[in-house]
């Protein structure tokens, strides 16, 4: 549990990662592909894939539900990826580690299973104004079913968390307060083990939602301190439809099931169902078993890799795109927080986001346009858009100067 | 770099340089458009007498598709009645959904068919014809995301 | 969409099919693999391993999300495999279709999105004694929050749905009543247009549970003529972590959102959010893009066998085998239903259900054992476990000599 | 067909021919072990005099590799403490787990090690130990179903 994952590796060598992912390899439009958009999904490396594949070729069978030798591969295979999983975000154990669809469905569960049946009118839940609708929508939910409200901590203009601000918010009538651990627009790292001491003193309950964390650097829930932490499969070269919800184990317990069905129950009568223990109270159903498959394969690569190796890696690019992108005419990078992580938002005066991303596309570059999910943000930029390329390891310098020359290019064709 | 898949000359052209840009003098018909996931929002503003379009007049924050259809539009409409509008907004979604190579009556907005090859952007083009037709209704808001 | 898809096909070779499915090459226990567990998880031709296999290679991106060519090929693909499957189970179209995790997630949708908002204290819930716990608990977690009871409509000893006493149940206070299609554990198909069309007279919503009958045979939504009709992916070829949840349109527009975060939203606003339209309104966050893609697949392939050739097919194998272990001293079959699906459970005096399927496994063979998620159905018949073999058509009738044979020297050694 | 993976001999001959099966005579210690989700269940009785087991019985409805370990167990139990009889579950514990090959104080026990490459039988097996277990620290009821 406690093995040195995250070390660097003198050997980590990024023209041999980015040789793991058959897509990168990939032509869009007659020109090869740039792939700009790992914030939105990541690619996948080969051994993901092989792992998907081989489960259905060899091992697949339900889980926990039969004595026959298939089954017991499943079990064990699905099982293992929860371990895997567990020990690589640093939880206490597996059965801390609840398996989702992804962070969505994770801040759900916590919304109505943890929020809801705590929450009266006149209490408030705590979020930032950098949060994606995952960690907006789903306590306005409940909020409103409660007679509750939602705050918001305000941002600087440099897409910074205002820490005395949010840490002010903390009043008692607060029940919960959600943080991003990484904005998916600004790249803006929040300094989460300092906003969960705060919360822990006030005994609030603080979820971090660590969708572009975890596929990105080192990460320890334990040593962060928060109650609950979301993340999701897809972002980090796992399958889709995977993901995960860790929290502290009195939390988990003191929470009743939500989502009814197979594997989350000991007894079902009809005069009265008793339930399972944590985490399986919180899986009904045949889960997403290939799927978490490929993802225990996608954290084992990930720690091949050395998550600190793909930290310092994913700097050196932002770095260097940064800097290239400052000789654009007319560009603004909209996020410049210190020690962000490699996503960069941008706008170009008189072009407009999904104009120069299509551009872009049929240069064979592929950035995302638009709000990201993330209306609340825009609004605070007084943006209806922005362009964002979001690097990961397996990204080359060679694209980013494509990317900037062609982003140049498209500029000046609608200028 | 010049026209390239969807942003032809006369695209470029009308996104530079859009004609029939600002509001008309009452009485008009006015709607809003808005594709709020994307961000487009524009307004169109038209007289008519006769059942026919006798002005028209557009503003807005769009992007370049969305503008140059708007203001390629405005040569469209003039003249034109209703029904014969839709039936053109209709013809219009089919050239850009690459029903159909060319539709001699649309002229210029032919020029989008390219669009076909680029169904997110749909909407940009759609946006236009669906505030126009609003308008046209005496609807004041119109929308061409997340068809109902 | 009027396509006779279900046609029968004079080309149908079971064994050409069989050979399209690559896990049933391998051994177990250095015997050759019998799997007889298809109602549990089917097995995935090598066109559906290769459609998420390909997708990853080659059109991985997220969905809706973007505008570069990536991301539209991931959405066609995404919207695509929705419209096969609308298609497949006659869908009047595909914005009727919600795409969950599974028959689950499907359920829970309609508890806690359609029935909580309208239950009150003394409403109540119909279902049946034979539904799988993914047709209990949901109503038993909403009913609870609400006051509200579950009411059972019994079976006969065959295993047999009583109608009258159903229809007679059907009183002024149901708020809804759901019944599986086929059950999981007996293999009755149950009477759903009757059942359906009792209910629509009283104003009842009526959801199916079609988990055990989309695989296996025709289904048509429509003509069924429920409200809801819920099934789920791994069992019908499809990959892990897919499913559905069809429901009338005037049911699903007047349902509010129930999970939050991205996709299911029009506008995020602080001061008040507004959503979108069915179906996404229901799928929150990033779906499983793969999943579908490969579940789109399945459904071509069960579409290029005919749906048809499949029931028939199976029914053969259920005489057959049937026919065969009358032959077992001891053995008695649970369900005896006319014209059931090609699904087994039986006891064997003297012989523990985990036992036999212990050493069953031991002889390659893979049945399950246990509860089969449907404890009430086990306190009707008074056991705490049965044996379940489950057909598919790639399963033949060799394999079912086997394992009669198997069976019986697993008796006696334990007798 | 003869013996076969945790079927051993003495396996299947200690479940046909269940050795002290029954209930004591007051006064005696009991629990009941239940897998509710496989369906097994069972009653342990001990006697203890002088921290030690002096008598033993079971009885209930399970499955051969229940009923076996619980009626070898009472060969175990007998003259053994509490402390002891720990020791040796744990021991068990990590025999069916395949963390050791064989445990000489185990006994005939030692048979059931073959259930390392059959997890989901395991609880079966340690189902009766556990429900000894409670018993002798007078607790009620015992499972080995999902560990909390
Ligand atoms: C009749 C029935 N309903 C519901 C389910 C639950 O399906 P899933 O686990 O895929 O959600 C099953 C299968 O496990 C079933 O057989
Ligand atoms: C910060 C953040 N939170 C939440 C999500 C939602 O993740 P998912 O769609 O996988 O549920 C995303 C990505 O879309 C994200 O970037």
């Amino acid at each position: 549990m406690n093995a040195p994952l995250h070390e660097t590796s003198p050997t980590f060598d990024p023209l041999r990662a980015r040789a793991d992912f058959p897509l990168l390899t990939r032509s869009v439009h007659g020109k090869p592909l740039v792939y700009f958009d790992s914030a939105n999904t990541s690619q996948k490396p080969a051994v993901v894939i092989e792992a998907v594949d081989r489960f259905y070729r060899q091992h697949n069978a339900n889980v926990a539900r039969a004595v026959h030798a298939l089954s017991e591969e499943a079990t064990t295979a699905y099982e293992g990826a929860r371990a895997a999983l567990a020990r690589f975000i640093g939880a206490g154990s597996p059965g801390e580690l609840v398996l989702t669809s992804g962070t969505t469905m994770a801040i759900n569960l916590v919304a109505y299973s943890n929020l809801q049946p705590r929450l009266q009118p006149g209490d408030t839940v705590l979020v930032t104004q950098m949060e994606h609708h995952a960690n907006i929508v789903p306590w306005q939910l409940v909020c409103a079913r409660s007679g509750a409200t939602l705050k918001v901590a305000p941002i600087s203009e440099r897409g910074e968390l205002i820490v005395e601000r949010f840490v002010e918010l903390l009043t008692p009538e607060v029940r919960l307060a959600g943080v991003t651990h990484v904005s998916n627009v600004l790249g803006t790292v929040n300094p989460v083990r300092e906003l969960a001491h705060e919360c822990r003193r006030r005994g609030i309950p603080l979820l971090v939602d660590g969708s572009q964390a975890v596929p990105h650097m080192p990460v320890d829930v334990q040593s962060i301190g928060c109650d609950f932490y979301a993340f999701t499969g897809h972002k980090m070269c796992g399958p889709t439809g995977t993901g995960g919800l860790w929290a502290r184990r009195e939390r988990l317990e003191s929470m009743p099931p939500f989502f009814g069905g197979g594997e989350m129950i000991r007894e079902v009568r009809f005069a009265g169902t008793t339930f399972a223990d944590p985490p399986h109270r919180f899986e009904a159903g045949t889960p997403n078993i290939a799927g978490f498959v490929g993802l225990g394969a996608a954290v084992q690569y990930l720690e091949g890799l050395g998550m600190a190796n793909v930290l310092a890696r994913e700097r050196e690019l932002l770095a260097y795109a940064t800097d290239a992108l400052h000789s654009v005419p007319g560009l603004r990078i909209v996020g410049e927080a210190s020690g962000k992580a490699a996503i960069i938002s941008f706008l170009v005066a008189g072009a407009h986001a999904h104009d120069l991303a299509t551009l872009l596309d049929l240069e064979g570059i592929a950035v995302r346009s638009g709000h990201h999910c993330a209306h609340p943000l825009m609004q605070f930029y007084g943006v209806p858009a922005t362009c964002r390329a979001s690097f990961a390891f397996y990204n080359t310098t060679d694209e980013i100067d494509r990317f900037v020359a062609a982003l140049d290019k498209v500029r000046r064709l609608l200028a | 770099m010049s026209a390239i898949g969807p942003y032809r000359d006369i695209v470029l052209d009308h996104h530079r340089a859009p004609r029939r840009l600002g509001r008309l003098a009452p009485p008009a018909q006015a709607a809003e458009g808005v594709n709020a996931l994307c961000g487009d929002r524009l307004r169109i503003e038209v007289r008519v007498e006769q059942d026919r379009v006798t002005a028209y007049a557009f503003e807005g924050e769009c992007c370049a598709i969305a503008t140059a259809t708007a203001s390629l539009l405005g040569d469209l409409a003039l003249g034109r009645g209703r029904d014969d509008l839709a039936l053109l907004e209709r013809g219009f979604a089919t050239l850009i959904g690459g029903g159909i190579a060319e539709i001699a009556e649309l002229g210029a907005l032919n020029a989008l068919s390219e669009l076909a090859r680029y169904p997110a952007r749909r909407k940009c083009a759609l946006l236009p014809f669906a505030t126009l037709s609003a308008a046209l209704r005496g609807e004041s808001r119109a929308t061409t995301e997340l068809p109902a």
